[in-house]
This record gives structure tokens, C-alpha cells and sequence, in this order.
């Protein structure tokens, strides 16, 4: 396997993805490296353009990480996530990036072990995928 | 390090009992500028819904489980309530103006005057073992809703404890302990269905191979989209919903499988089949350290065994599971409005 | 160049001194570090006097915290409030525990991670803002939509805890639905007895304001100082200004009157429960004749509402005892789910109530003037073809269907409170917690959010009187100004934010002073011009932020520059 | 207001493909209402930009402007020491703003980022309708403030044609019949007698855009 | 008289009028206008010739109408405001009054994104109405379209124009009608007609408004060809209503073409009945060899000769 890291940052809504992040470490469930962790108080808070600059400067994949549908400590924080990533894939695509570079997974404050399977399953998938062509060298 | 107890913040009100009822009760009361001491028997809060896992499908099935997380996290925020863990109650004295309370905290020992005293004592699981019928404690594969909805919080996915492989089929058996004569326990737990219908959604959308089966008298409504929920249940090729209690579980060895006998409404006639796993929806009673203070604070049962809330001039409230079965939906708003009397009792006095 | 301070908890040597050591050589090499201090266990109360009397010292621009999850300090940062008058947003946590120690495989990964880590916090915290607290004074008066049991409940409540209340009813009396029933499943209380003291208690209690007649017909301003233009039965208008809202207009009741259901023997839960309590004799008379079978078909509406099922078993015993008649309950599923009613449903059938759970709908047909009701019973044993059983029956009680009010929708606009599924108040949210609404401020209680047993209903309105009390208790509402703020200049007046706001928090206004348009003809002042957002309302999600095309709007405990510096890309 | 959509990502990069530092100008009106050309979209679409140009090798530098109206000489003009650094320009505002830059830069290629729709009307967030065509002389007075000849396929002055059933047009099914709108609004209002006369043929040569390059000139306003 | 053309002798003489309509070539295969005129000549007074139906591109109106005279038929040049804005319109009239043409029909037309054009710009610089105003100013005062100096030469043309009465709002349609007839219009082919009695209601409407005087009225009609062409017009033709117990005779009949003509002829028989219907319009498309057998049947024939 290639020694090729691939940098994931992680947006965490601070009402179920980053309370997540923390059982997975209380429960001392490992992570693969190189992932940063972005506190934002919703996933509602994520500007398309984050998605974009992550991957523009450097990173592999995001992962946005918001609350269940109908489960949202703001009411619809998830569902504006989940159409701002919308609005991103076809931005990629027309870039002719993978879509699965951008993805959003819904958890809630215990789901720790959802959290680092997605985050595994998705290092795994970036491996493959190999590095972002587009970020800035 | 005997960390001196810091009863500075202790306040006006005793909240006995960890669990989600006694931290919504505190944190109201602390919203409204009354601070008050919460007292757990276990090291840590939370009490038996802590446990539980989150039982979404694609949306939220509204379990509740990740509202209960919250609510620790965010007492432990709040500096006008002291917690006690590993603290019980041993003695009470006084009467409706001042209580005299008594506690022990490993080898300390703490007086408090309290004007308000509130009892979430909470319930505990009902021991399976005693449905000799069903062979927990016997079989391997025959669990709790409680062990399956740890095994889900901790390990992320179903397996059989015999082999920890994932199960094919998975029998739900509802009503263990409650609504049975032979128990005595003549009350339903309100909880159950829905509990064990969401972990079987929750279960089949992480793993949709595994079949269930759910066995119910009548299936229990909870929450505002029930109807949907269910309609989904029904829809779903993966689950057969039948009306009909098992009446024997036996392990067949050749096939390390579980035998059930029960009567298939369809065909009108008692059928057996076998499943990989068994889980029992054991229903509530009232937790031991719950009969202890009853004794304690003078007060009485109601007929199905629980503890009947006193006049409420007494300044003693019952509020959560132990005063009668609740999900943690309504645990909270119980707790809530049980907070507003202690509120008006103490304002009463003011 | 910012000075930060650094204190590194040790977390009761869950982060091993080994670990410690090389955080902190890694730390004092950083510029800017004013100085870095170890703390064997910093939420305990001793360390914190000591932090706080560092921290009076001056000098700083930003204190970290390297230890655990930010959650575990935002305690110790409150208690640290108030003598100190150190800004808790200049405070910043690096979760080298959870997040980096104990996530990572090998300890130098973990090092490494606690040091990127590190490294984006204090870039984080050397670009934040201090942020002051403010206080909205709270009057103790409260407007309560609706007079039905659960209206004039909190109306109760919360006039013996000393607040004022207006209580507006639409209709000309007071009880709403629960004048319909008559006896309580499980209590032994004449119900119409019990509404009429409520009612009289409300009446002539001086704290209540009674509004019959009236209805709100414009609702402006938010927590604290609510305008409520409500208009009385000449057309008076008249404005109330209150500090909170509880909406508690109940639910209504559709009755299905087409084909057999129009028939005379099929009636409805509320007229039988008049019937039994107005019938003294041994015998039940229905249009002249006497009757001897009833059969309730539940479930054919609200499959998944307890309150047929429970009037039903109760209205089965009384029929059973007091009037030797003979009752049939044909549902789904026997909702058990109360206090007691597994007791009452076995008394039921040892009283002879007999219990049929169906599949497919039963079929209702006239056969010579009675009712036929044809079931096929899912329970029983017996073989297929000894089913339908057809009940021969007098009377026939269905269920009601429980639907919205009728000014529920155009209430959920006025108020901008949210619909939730078939209509009803407020989407079904865990988060909710029941009663609050998704405005701060505003809450919903009883069956307008969910039609339940008129118990549960009480239980609700004594919730939504503590989530009132919680708020006015205090006579002020005490928030950080950690929330959204928009740019006039910048508002291009798109009206997206309004739009999208879970929280309704934001409405349009003219720039900073009040450009006050009069309506030709007329002298109604408009405000029209960028949008304002409220502070004492808004919620600090920065759903607005992200959608402003724009970016005229900045939250500000969290802006852009914080969040790139937390991922780390940027140079 | 005027309502725009930005052409697919993979059409402007082919004829940027030249340049390697351009200038991408956004406006702070119309189509910042519409989410078409605002701040937010100026910054998503030189990201997109970017990344795509680094990923065939051939990078590009984008600078990023969003003046308040772009239709404005001045407007215009503030961006001219930033266009002299650049090879070329992307401007997302509408057709107008593009234009407006052309005339003040004859030098410089300047290409558009959107679509220039219509003028429409807000139905609900995020969706807009076409309701004016900018004929040049309004006859909204005679159908009841429905304006057939931006929302009739046919521009019929005496409609409904013969295709329309149950008020819905026979081109778009979903579309409502202008004219269906016009019979129905004039019935609430009774003044069906509007449709009893022929409305005459419409001048079209004199003010609506068939009668050349059209221009406003007020007297009393210039300085 | 208007024109003199045949088709106005027969109505102005209150005799049944029959017409027929004729599709030309998709190029200019003269040999499809003349095996057509065949089958038509005899059996009807006159022929509509349809300007790019459906926006479909073919010859053009003018041309097969002149080719028709020659042939001795005389045609109804049909005209749609879709393609021509008003100086094409003005000039092609001259052109056809030249060539002998007598009859005309004014439409605004098919939409083009219905067409094999769909990237075209339409025109729409008048509507039908507006054309028919236009067509009679033309004859009556001999002026052009708002233009004040005088046509050298006399326009004289019998004008006609369409009319759905099955399209909504259907209250509206009479005024519409009457609009046309204040515009000038002379004779009326409604749409194929299939809801006798929604016609009826029409025709009473009509009637109310003495419109049935001040203009000649043909009802139009089409013979079904098979079940599935009645349910593909019921549900695409947008403006066309068929009655399915009409579609369940053509699904069910053994024959369904014959039980197609038989259930026109009825139309025709019940349309004769009806006061204030002066004619017939057969719309028989791509199907011409069947007017012979319908006007037949009809009891039709054999059509007036008036000098």
C-alpha cells in the first residue's frame, strides 16, 4: 500500500460530530493520521467554500459530519449541509474531481464508532483515489 | 484524596438519582436561579439511558438517547449544582419545612438541610432470568434489549455472543416482565415496542441481511410520527410482525441455532422456527435502592408497584421512571413539571 | 505579535508526564508565548483560583488550555467569570486527550497530531474577538393562545408564581375539548366539575387578563418585548406588549359522515360520552330504542393516538356495569400505554368486553335498521374460515380523525413558528425537548403540537409554565454576544437570511437609523431597508452566515479566519 | 429584478483557457439577489477555477472583486488599475455588467460568467418566473396587470389561443396560461368587458427592442 | 359577395357546405398534390392548405394553393402569424389574390418547439385576430396595415378563420368568436369535433349572440383511423376532447377504420341538425382517399355547380 497519507479535514457539528470525536477517543477507538478536526456550532455553518478551499489547499476529502435528519439542534442546519455539498459535487464535476472527495455523514452526539468507521472507510477510499490532483502544489 | 465535599452551591433542594429525570430536574431548577445538590449512586450520571445507543435509520427514529448525552454534558457546565457521585442516602429526619438528610459518600459522612426533596430513583431492567421459560442466563444467544443496545453503543454492529458472528435472523420478544400474570407485574412498560422497533430499523440499516421477527401483544405508539414509523416497519420485507407471544425457547445443538415455539395467526396453529439470535424487551420495575427509600421517606406504592408521589406540601417529589413506566421523552417533561412544583413549594415558603 | 497564555492539565495523569514534557519544549519554542504553565488537575477549584490569579496579572491577548474535550472547561471557564474579568472567548481548548493522545496509534503520531493541533488553536485564539455579555430586562407578562385545559393550566400556574397573563380564547368560552369528556379513566372526578372550578379560578383571578372573542392578528419583536396586535369581537384593536408566547390552541375534530357513517346508530366518542353521563336508569336508550350491543371501531383514523383506545375500555366498563349492555372493541392495536390501563383493559374483558384486533378494516352495513359490523380477528387461534364474525350491534362508535386547527397554519406564519408532520405545531425534534418552539421565547404545549390524553396535557402545561419561569424568573435574559451580525452596507436586502433563519431572529429594517416610510394615504410607518438581526434571539448556528450571497453577515465568536485557521491549510 | 445562472464550470474554463491571471468580478446587485453572481459565488468559482487549472499543470491566478453595481462607469472604473494586472476578465454579473466593463476597457477580453435569464419575480426562495420583457410600452392596464408578452409562449394580445386547457399552457404543461391568469383576474375584478375589444396590433417598431438600440435620455437630469 | 369564391356561392346560397383539407409535401413533389386533389376533386366545394402544420416544415400555402387551381380545385389558403411578421403577410396576400386565390384562413398557428424547428425564432407579430382586421382592411378600404396611401388593385378574398370550442376557459370562447367577427372574419372551421353536446353548447352560446348570422360556421371533423390514434389525440392534442365512450367504439370495433368513418358520418348527420352550422370541414389527414366514402355516405353529393 502506498505510504500516501490522505489528508481529510473533518468538520464536526458541535452537536453530534465533535461529541462523537470525543467517545471515539474515550473509547480509545484509533484513527488513521493526518485528519483535522473543525469545531463549527452547526453543520449548517459550512460554507460551500470551505468545501471547495479545503480541497483547493491541500487536503484529499472533507467530511462534513451533522446531525441526523430531523434530529438538528438548529432544526435544519443538516438539510442546508446536505444541499451546500449538492452544490459542491457539481462544482467538482465539472471540474473533473471525484464527487467522493466531498461527502457528508449523519450521526448523532453517541455514535463514536459510526464516527471513526466513516473516517477509516474514507482514508481507505482516498488511498485508492490517490492524492487531490487539483491542491495547490 | 478525599476531596473536601464543596456544599457551598448545595442550596435549598436534595435530587436523588443520576438518571436523565434527576439532571433535567436540576438543570431546570438551576435555569430558574435555585441551586440544588444531585446525589448518584453509580460513579458516573446518567443512569440507565446513558447506555443507549443512537438507533437511527436514515433520519433520526427519535430515541432520545443523544438528548440524554446532552444533558450530562451540559450539567456538568453548570456551576449552581453540586454532584455527588458514589453517594447514598441513609437516614432522614424533619418534617415539611426543613429535612434533616443524612448521606454516605464512600466512607464520608455528609448532614444536609434541605426544604425540597425530589426522588428519581429510577427503575431497573426486569431480571429475564425469572421468564425461565425464555433461557436467558441458559442460552448464549438469548440477550436483553440492554445487552444489544450495548453491544450496538460499543462495538458498532449485531453479533451472536456464542460466536460473534452477525445473526441471520433475530427474534424480538416483547412483554418479558410486564403486562404477565405469572409475574404479577399487571402493567405495561410503555417503552418497549417502540424501543425495540427502532433497534430493529437501526440494525437493519446498518446490516440489511439480518431478518427480524417481531413478536408483540399490541404494538405501544410513542412519539409524534409513530404512524410513519410504523408504516415504515411495515413495509419493510426484512421484519415479520406477528401477534403472538412465544411461549418456549429451546437450543438445538446440531445447529447452534434457537428453537421458538409460538401460534402463527395466519395459519391459526402453534408453528416453531429457529433463530440465530433471541432478544427479550424486558419491561421496568421498580430499582432496589428505589423500595429502599420508600421505606426511608415514608411513602407508599401504587398497585402496580411503584412509587405513588405524596401530597405535595410534604416537600417530597417523585419524579422519572420510578414513579411510574416512562420513555425519556417523557422522563424529561415529567421531570420538568416536577421541577415547577419544587419551584412553586419553595417560592410557597420564600 | 499577540502574548497567549498556555496552561497544560495534566487531567489527573491521564496525560502521561512524558507526554507533557515534550508539549511543553514544543510550546516554549513558539513565538508569542507568554508563558506555559502545568496543572495536575485544572477543573478543580484550587487550580482555577491559581489560573485566575495569573490571568489577573494582564498582559494577555489569549489563554489555550491543552487537555480533554473543550466541554469538560467550558465549566471552569464560566466559574472563572466572575471574579476575573478575563473575556471567556479569548479562551481556547487544544483537545490534545481525546482527540489526538488517545486517537492515535504509535505515541509519536499521537505527539505530532497534539502539536498540529496546538499550532492551529493558538493561531485560532490569536484572531479572536473578546465578547461582552448584555442582559434584555424581562416584564413578567406572558400572552397564552388558547383557552382550552391546557390555556388555562399554565394560565393557573403561572399566575401563582406571580406573573401576568393574558390569555386569549378565539372562540366565546373557555374548555375547549375537554368539556367533552365527562369521567377520567383514572381518576374518580366529575370532569365537567372539575373545568367549571378551573374555569372560575381563571375568571376572577386578578393576574389573568381574560380575551374571549379575540384573536391574534399581527405578532412583531421578539424574547422580551413581543408586540402582539390582537383584535376583539367589535374589531377593536388593541397591542399587547409581553416577554414570552405559549401556544396552546388544541386540536380539532373531523368527523367522517359519508355513506354508512351518516347513519343514526353510528355515532362519536363525545356524544356517547354525554349520553352515559345525562342516563341515570339501568337502561341505555338510543332514538327511542333500548340498547343492547355497542361496538367501538378504533384505530380506523389516529392509529397512533392512546385516547380512543383509553375512552373507549373506559366507556366499555360503564356500559358493561351500568347498563347491561354489551360492548365489542374492534382495533389495530389495545393502546395500554398509561398509567393503569393494563388494569382497566383485564377488568374490561373479565367484565365481558370482548376484544376483536384486525387486520383489514372491519365492513359496516345496515341490516334491518342495526348495524353489521363484519371482523376478522388477527389474535384467535381458529381456522380461516370461521372468520369474519359479524356483530349484530345498536350503536356504533367510531373514532374521530384529531387534525390541526383550523388557524393552526395561519398561526405558524404569524408567529413563524414551524408546522411539524399532518399539521401539526412544531416538527417532531428530539432537540425540541416537547415544548419549545424553534423561536426562543415562544413555546407550544398540549395537543396543538400532539392530541393526547387531557392528563398528559396537564403534565405539558406545567412543562411549558417552568420553561416560562426559567426564562422570566430572573426579570433579565443574560446571553453572550456570540451570535450573527450583519453588515447594513454589505445587505444587498436579498431577504435570504430572513427566509432561511431556523429561528425566525432576523427581520429587515433600514441601515442603522430608522428610515420611516408612511403608506400614501395612510399613517402606517414601514421600516424597510438591511436586515437586523436580533441578538437576544438568535441562536449562534450561522445558517445565515453561510447563506448570504453577500457574506454581509459575520458570527462572531466564530468567523472565517478561526474556522481556516482550525483546518490548518491556510499560510 | 434581473435573474441570472452561472454557465457550467466546464464552458468558462474552455475559453479561459488562454489566460493565466484574470480578473473574476462579481456584482453586489441583482445578482447577488438571485445567488448568481454575489460575493459568495465570485469566491466559489475562482476556487473551482483554481483547482481545475491545477489539476491539468496549467495554473491560473484569480483575483477576486465584487464592486456594488457594475452597470456604473464608476463602478467600472475603480477596477482599472486591477484589470491592467490581469490578461483578462471574468465578470458574473448580468449581461449589463459585462458590457459596461467592455466599453471602459476596449483593450482586455472580457467574457461572461452567467446566464442572463429574465426579469422575474420571486416565487418562493430559489425559484423566480419571468414576468417582463421590457417591450417599451406597458399595456399591463388592459389585462389586469398580467403581462401576456412575457408570459404568453404565442405574445398573443387576444388570447388564449387554442390550446389552452384547464389553465395550463399547451407548450409548458406546468406553466399557467397567461391569459387563463388574465380571464380569471379580469372576472374578479369584472372588467371582462377589457376583453371584448381587439387590442390593435402592437407598435412594436417604435419602442420595443425591434426598433434598434434603445436609449433614455433625461433632459433634466444631465449634468 | 366578398370574393365570388365558390365555397362563398355555396354558403351564401344556404346550401351545406363541405371542405376539405389537404397537407402539402414535405419538398416540392407536385405528384402528392395532385394524387391528393384527385381523390378530393368532386366531393367538396373547397381544400384547406395547411401552412407548416404543427410547425413542421413543407410547401408552402401559397404555392400548393396555386398548384390546386390549376387542377381545378379551389383551396382555402390557410395563414399563420407564427412565421411571417406583418410586411410578409401584406405581400404574400397581394401575391395570392394575384394567383386567383379566393379563400383564406387566419391563425396564429402551432408553437414552434412542436415542429421539426424547435430552434427557430418565432414571430407572433400579429394574432389571428389581428390578421383578420388586417386581411379586411385590406379588401374593404384597400389600405395597408396602418399605412395610408391605396393598394393598386383589388383584394378581394372570402376571409375564414379557426375556433375551439373545446379549449378553456370555455364561457370565453363565444366572446373570442365574436371578437373575430367584429375583426371581419366571414366563415368559421371550428376544431375536429368528437363532445357533441360541449358543441351544442357552443352553437347555443353562438346563437345568443345572433354570431351564427354574421358568419358562416363549418364544424370540423376528423374520421378515427385506429384505437390507439384516438387515445394519442385525446391525450397529446392539447384543445381536443374525446369522449372515451368514442374511444371505447374505435378500441373495441372489430374494424375500428370502418367503425371510425361510421362514427363521422353520424357527426355529419347530427352537425346538419344543429342551426346555425352552415357546412362541414373534413380534416381527414393523410387519410383523403376516405372523403369520397364519408361525403358518400353523408348523403353529400353530389356538390352544387353555381355559376
Amino acid at each position: 500500500m502506498s505510504s500516501f497519507d490522505p489528508k481529510i479535514i473533518a468538520f464536526c457539528c458541535d452537536q453530534s460530530g465533535y461529541p462523537a470525536a470525543d467517545m471515539a477517543g474515550t473509547l480509545k477507538l484509533k484513527l488513521p493520521r493526518n485528519i483535522e478536526i473543525v469545531r463549527v456550532p452547526c453543520a449548517g455553518r459550512i460554507e460551500t467554500i470551505y468545501l471547495l478551499k479545503a480541497l483547493e489547499k491541500g487536503a484529499d476529502g472533507v467530511l462534513v459530519f451533522a446531525c441526523y435528519e430531523e434530529n438538528c439542534q438548529f432544526l435544519r442546519g443538516n438539510l442546508r449541509a446536505k444541499a451546500r455539498l449538492a452544490y459542491a459535487h457539481r462544482m467538482l464535476e465539472g471540474i473533473g474531481l471525484e464527487k467522493e472527495r466531498v461527502e457528508i455523514c449523519h450521526l448523532a452526539t453517541n455514535s463514536g464508532v459510526k464516527f471513526v468507521e466513516t473516517l477509516r472507510r474514507k482514508s481507505e477510499q482516498l488511498k485508492k483515489m490517490g492524492p487531490n490532483p487539483a491542491k495547490e502544489s | 484524596m478525599a476531596e473536601k465535599v464543596d456544599l457551598s452551591s448545595g442550596g435549598e433542594v436534595l435530587i436523588i438519582g443520576g438518571g436523565i429525570s434527576g439532571i433535567t430536574v436540576a438543570l431546570e431548577l438551576a435555569r430558574s436561579g435555585i441551586p440544588s445538590t444531585l446525589i448518584e449512586r453509580e460513579p458516573s450520571l446518567g443512569g440507565l439511558s446513558a447506555s443507549f445507543c443512537c438507533k437511527a435509520s436514515e433520519s433520526c427514529n427519535k430515541c432520545f438517547a443523544c438528548v440524554v448525552d446532552k444533558r450530562i454534558s451540559e450539567i456538568y457546565q453548570r456551576q449552581d449544582i453540586s454532584i455527588l457521585t458514589q453517594t447514598e442516602v441513609i437516614g432522614v429526619k424533619g418534617n415539611r419545612e426543613k429535612h434533616q438528610v443524612s448521606l454516605k459518600k464512600g466512607k464520608e459522612k455528609i448532614d444536609l438541610k434541605v426544604s425540597a426533596i425530589v426522588i428519581a430513583a429510577g427503575i431497573n431492567p426486569f431480571d429475564a432470568s425469572q421468564k425461565v421459560e425464555y433461557g436467558y442466563g441458559r442460552f448464549k444467544n438469548v440477550i436483553t434489549a440492554k445487552d444489544l443496545d450495548e453491544m450496538l453503543r460499543h462495538r458498532g454492529t449485531i453479533s451472536r455472543p456464542s460466536d460473534g458472528k452477525l445473526p441471520k435472523t433475530v427474534a424480538f420478544f416483547q412483554c418479558v416482565g410486564s403486562r404477565d400474570e405469572s409475574i404479577g407485574n399487571l402493567y405495561c412498560s410503555q417503552v418497549c415496542c417502540a424501543y425495540a422497533l427502532r433497534l430493529i430499523k437501526a440494525v437493519r440499516y446498518q446490516t440489511p441481511e439480518v431478518k427480524a421477527t417481531f413478536l408483540y401483544m399490541d404494538i405501544q405508539p410513542a412519539g409524534a410520527s409513530f404512524q410513519e414509523f410504523l408504516a415504515s416497519c411495515r413495509e419493510d420485507k426484512g421484519i415479520r410482525l406477528i401477534r403472538s407471544l412465544p411461549s418456549k425457547v429451546y437450543h438445538s445443538p446440531l445447529s447452534d441455532t434457537l428453537r421458538v415455539r409460538f401460534t402463527d395467526p395466519e395459519r391459526g396453529e402453534v408453528v416453531e422456527d429457529s433463530f440465530d439470535l433471541i432478544v427479550l424487551s424486558v419491561g421496568m420495575v421498580l430499582s432496589k435502592e428505589a423500595k429502599r427509600l420508600t421505606e426511608l421517606f415514608r411513602l407508599s406504592l401504587t398497585e402496580d408497584g411503584f412509587i405513588a408521589s405524596p401530597p405535595t406540601q410534604t416537600g417530597v417529589f417523585v419524579t422519572g421512571a420510578c414513579s411510574g413506566p416512562k420513555d425519556i421523552d417523557r422522563s424529561i417533561l415529567h421531570a420538568k413539571s416536577a421541577a415547577f412544583l419544587v419551584q412553586q413549594h419553595l417560592s410557597g415558603r420564600f | 505579535m499577540p502574548q497567549i497564555g498556555i496552561f497544560i492539565d495534566a487531567l489527573q495523569g491521564s496525560i502521561p508526564a512524558s507526554f507533557r514534557e515534550k508539549i511543553s519544549d514544543y510550546v516554549k519554542k513558539l513565538p508569542g508565548i507568554a508563558f506555559c504553565i502545568e496543572e495536575e488537575n485544572l477543573a478543580s477549584s484550587e487550580a482555577l483560583n491559581r489560573m485566575g490569579k495569573r490571568l489577573e496579572a494582564g498582559g494577555l491577548d489569549g489563554v489555550v488550555i491543552m487537555g480533554g474535550s473543550p466541554k469538560l472547561y467550558e465549566a471552569s471557564f464560566q466559574k472563572l467569570r466572575h471574579p476575573l474579568p478575563f473575556n471567556p472567548y479569548l479562551f481556547a481548548v487544544a483537545n490534545i486527550r481525546e482527540q489526538a493522545l488517545w486517537m492515535m496509534v504509535e505515541e509519536e503520531a499521537a505527539l505530532e497530531r497534539a502539536k498540529t493541533i496546538i499550532s492551529k488553536t493558538i493561531r485560532a485564539v490569536s484572531n479572536s474577538k473578546p465578547i461582552e455579555t448584555q442582559s434584555l430586562p424581562l416584564k413578567p407578562e406572558v400572552l397564552i393562545l388558547g383557552g382550552g385545559v391546557t390555556g388555562i393550566s399554565i394560565a393557573q400556574e403561572l399566575a401563582k408564581s406571580g406573573l401576568h397573563i393574558f390569555l386569549l380564547e378565539k372562540g366565546n368560552h373557555l374548555g375547549g375539548k375537554a368539556l367533552e369528556l365527562h369521567k377520567f379513566y383514572n381518576r374518580p372526578l366529575e370532569v365537567q366539575k372539575w373545568m367549571d372550578e378551573k374555569i372560575s379560578e381563571v375568571k376572577n383571578n386578578p393576574q389573568i387578563t381574560l380575551f374571549t372573542h379575540t384573536e391574534l392578528k399581527r405578532l412583531d419583536g421578539h424574547l422580551g418585548r413581543f408586540q402582539a396586535k390582537i383584535q376583539g369581537p367589535d374589531r377593536t384593536e388593541t397591542v399587547l406588549s409581553v416577554s414570552a408566547i405559549v401556544v396552546a390552541t388544541g386540536y380539532a375534530a373531523k368527523r367522517e359522515t359519508k355513506g354508512i357513517y351518516s347513519h343514526k346508530r353510528v355515532t362519536v366518542f363525545p356524544e356517547m360520552e354525554k349520553l352515559l353521563s345525562e342516563t341515570k336508569g339501568p337502561s341505555l336508550l338510543w332514538d327511542g330504542k333500548k340498547v343492547e350491543m355497542v361496538t367501538y371501531f378504533l384505530d380506523g383514523v389516529n392509529e397512533d393516538i392512546k385516547v380512543d383506545s383509553i375512552n373507549a375500555v373506559k366507556q366499555a366498563l360503564l356500559l358493561q356495569e351500568a347498563f347491561q349492555c354489551q360492548v365489542a372493541i374492534l382495533c389495530k392495536d389495545m393502546k395500554v400505554a398509561a398509567d393503569g390501563m393494563e388494569r382497566l383493559y383485564r377488568k374490561a374483558r373479565e367484565k365481558g368486553v370482548l376484544f376483536f384486533k384486525y387486520e383489514e378494516p372491519p365492513k359496516l352495513s345496515i341490516v334491518n335498521g342495526q348495524i353489521q359490523v363484519d371482523v376478522r380477528d388477527t389474535a384467535a387461534i381458529q381456522k380461516k374460515e370461521q372468520w369474519p364474525v359479524s356483530i349484530l350491534s345498536d350503536l356504533v362508535v367510531v373514532g374521530e380523525a384529531f387534525v390541526p386547527a383550523p388557524e393552526t397554519e395561519s398561526l405558524s406564519g404569524l408567529l413563524k413558528i414551524h408546522l411539524g408532520n399532518r399539521g401539526f405545531l412544531m416538527e417532531d425534534n428530539p432537540q425540541l425537548l416537547r415544548v419549545r418552539s424553534n423561536r426562543r421565547g415562544i413555546f407550544v404545549a398540549g395537543a396543538c403540537r400532539f392530541p393526547q390524553e387531557v392528563s398528559e396535557s396537564l403534565i405539558e402545561a406545567r412543562a411549558a409554565a417552568q420553561e416560562v419561569m426559567a426564562l422570566l424568573s430572573k426579570g433579565t435574559y443574560i446571553y453572550d454576544l456570540a451570535v450573527a451580525e450583519v453588515d447594513p452596507k454589505k445587505c444587498a436586502v436579498c431577504y435570504t437570511c430572513p427566509r432561511l433563519c431556523p429561528h425566525s431572529a432576523i427581520t429587515v429594517e433600514k441601515y442603522g437609523e430608522r428610515n420611516v416610510y408612511i403608506i400614501s394615504g395612510t399613517s402606517q410607518e414601514t421600516k424597510w431597508g438591511a436586515a437586523k438581526v436580533d441578538p437576544a434571539s438568535c441562536y449562534g448556528c450561522g445558517i445565515c452566515v453561510a447563506e448570504c450571497p453577500a457574506k454581509a453577515i459575520t458570527l462572531r465568536h466564530l468567523t472565517d479566519e478561526q474556522i481556516y485557521a482550525q483546518m490548518g491549510l491556510m499560510e | 429584478m434581473i435573474k441570472a445562472e452561472q454557465k457550467p464550470i466546464d464552458e468558462i474554463l474552455k475559453y479561459l483557457n488562454p489566460y493565466n491571471k484574470i480578473l473574476l468580478s462579481g456584482c453586489g446587485a441583482c445578482v447577488t439577489v438571485c445567488h448568481a453572481g454575489g460575493e459568495k459565488e465570485v469566491e466559489l468559482l475562482a476556487s473551482g477555477l483554481r483547482m481545475a487549472r491545477q489539476k491539468i499543470g496549467k495554473k491560473i491566478e484569480v483575483l477576486e472583486v465584487t464592486p456594488a453595481r457594475q452597470c456604473e462607469p464608476e463602478f467600472a472604473l475603480e477596477l482599472s488599475e486591477t484589470i491592467e494586472k490581469v490578461e483578462a476578465v471574468l465578470s458574473i454579473s448580468c449581461g449589463v455588467g459585462v458590457q459596461t466593463l467592455v466599453r471602459h476597457f476596449p483593450k482586455i477580453p472580457i467574457f461572461p460568467g452567467v446566464n442572463t435569464s429574465f426579469l422575474g419575480e420571486t416565487i418562493t426562495h430559489g425559484v423566480w418566473e419571468e414576468r417582463c420583457q421590457a417591450c417599451g410600452n406597458c399595456i399591463l392596464e388592459k389585462t389586469g396587470g398580467i403581462c401576456p408578452i412575457s408570459r404568453c409562449a404565442k405574445q398573443l394580445l387576444n388570447g388564449p389561443c387554442g390550446g389552452s386547457s384547464k389553465g395550463k399552457c399547451e407548450i409548458k404543461k406546468e406553466a399557467d396560461c397567461a391569459w387563463q391568469l388574465i380571464y380569471d383576474r379580469l372576472k374578479t375584478l369584472n372588467q371582462l368587458y377589457k376583453l371584448e375589444e381587439i387590442i390593435p396590433a402592437k407598435r412594436w417598431g417604435v419602442e420595443s427592442r425591434d426598433s434598434g438600440l434603445r436609449r433614455i435620455v433625461r433632459e433634466d437630469l444631465k449634468v | 359577395m366578398k370574393a365570388g369564391s365558390n365555397l362563398e356561392k355555396v354558403l351564401e346560397k344556404r346550401l351545406f357546405a363541405v371542405t376539405g383539407e389537404l397537407g402539402p409535401p414535405k419538398g416540392n413533389d407536385v405528384s402528392v398534390i395532385k394524387r391528393k386533389a384527385e381523390l378530393l376533386k368532386g366531393y367538396v366545394d373547397a381544400v384547406n392548405v395547411t401552412d407548416n402544420q404543427t410547425a413542421i416544415v413543407r410547401m408552402s400555402s401559397i404555392a400548393t394553393s396555386s398548384l390546386l387551381i390549376q387542377l381545378g380545385l379551389e383551396p382555402v389558403m390557410q395563414m399563420t402569424t407564427r412565421d411571417r411578421n406583418r410586411i410578409a403577410i401584406q405581400s404574400d396576400i397581394f401575391g395570392a389574390t394575384a394567383l386567383g386565390i379566393k379563400n383564406m384562413l387566419c391563425l396564429t398557428g402551432d408553437h414552434h418547439t412542436f415542429g421539426n424547428q424547435v430552434d427557430a425564432k418565432n414571430v407572433h407579430d400579429l394574432d389571428s385576430i389581428q390578421l383578420i382586421d388586417c386581411v379586411r382592411t385590406m379588401r374593404d378600404q384597400g389600405r395597408l396595415l396602418g399605412g395610408e396611401e391605396k393598394i393598386e388593385g383589388e383584394i378581394n378574398i372570402f376571409i375564414g378563420a379557426a375556433a375551439n370550442p373545446f379549449a378553456d376557459p370555455f364561457e370565453f370562447r363565444v366572446i373570442r368568436l365574436g371578437k373575430k367577427v367584429a375583426a371581419g372574419v366571414n366563415f368559421i372551421q371550428t376544431q375536429c369535433i368528437y363532445d357533441m353536446n360541449r358543441f351544442k353548447e357552443w352553437m347555443r352560446m353562438v346563437r345568443d349572440r345572433g354570431l351564427h348570422e354574421k358568419c358562416h360556421i363549418l364544424g370540423g371533423v376528423t374520421p378515427l383511423k385506429s384505437g390507439g390514434m384516438a387515445r394519442y389525440m385525446a391525450k397529446n392534442v392539447s384543445g381536443i376532447i374525446i369522449p372515451d365512450e368514442i374511444i371505447d367504439r374505435v378500441v373495441k370495433a372489430k374494424k375500428p377504420a370502418e367503425e371510425g368513418i361510421k362514427i363521422c358520418v353520424e357527426q355529419i348527420q347530427e352537425l346538419r341538425e344543429i342551426e346555425g352550422v352552415h357546412g362541414v370541414h373534413i380534416m381527414a389527414i393523410e387519410w383523403e382517399q376516405m372523403v369520397s366514402k364519408i361525403t358518400e355516405m353523408a348523403g353529400l353529393l353530389p356538390r352544387p355547380k353555381i355559376e
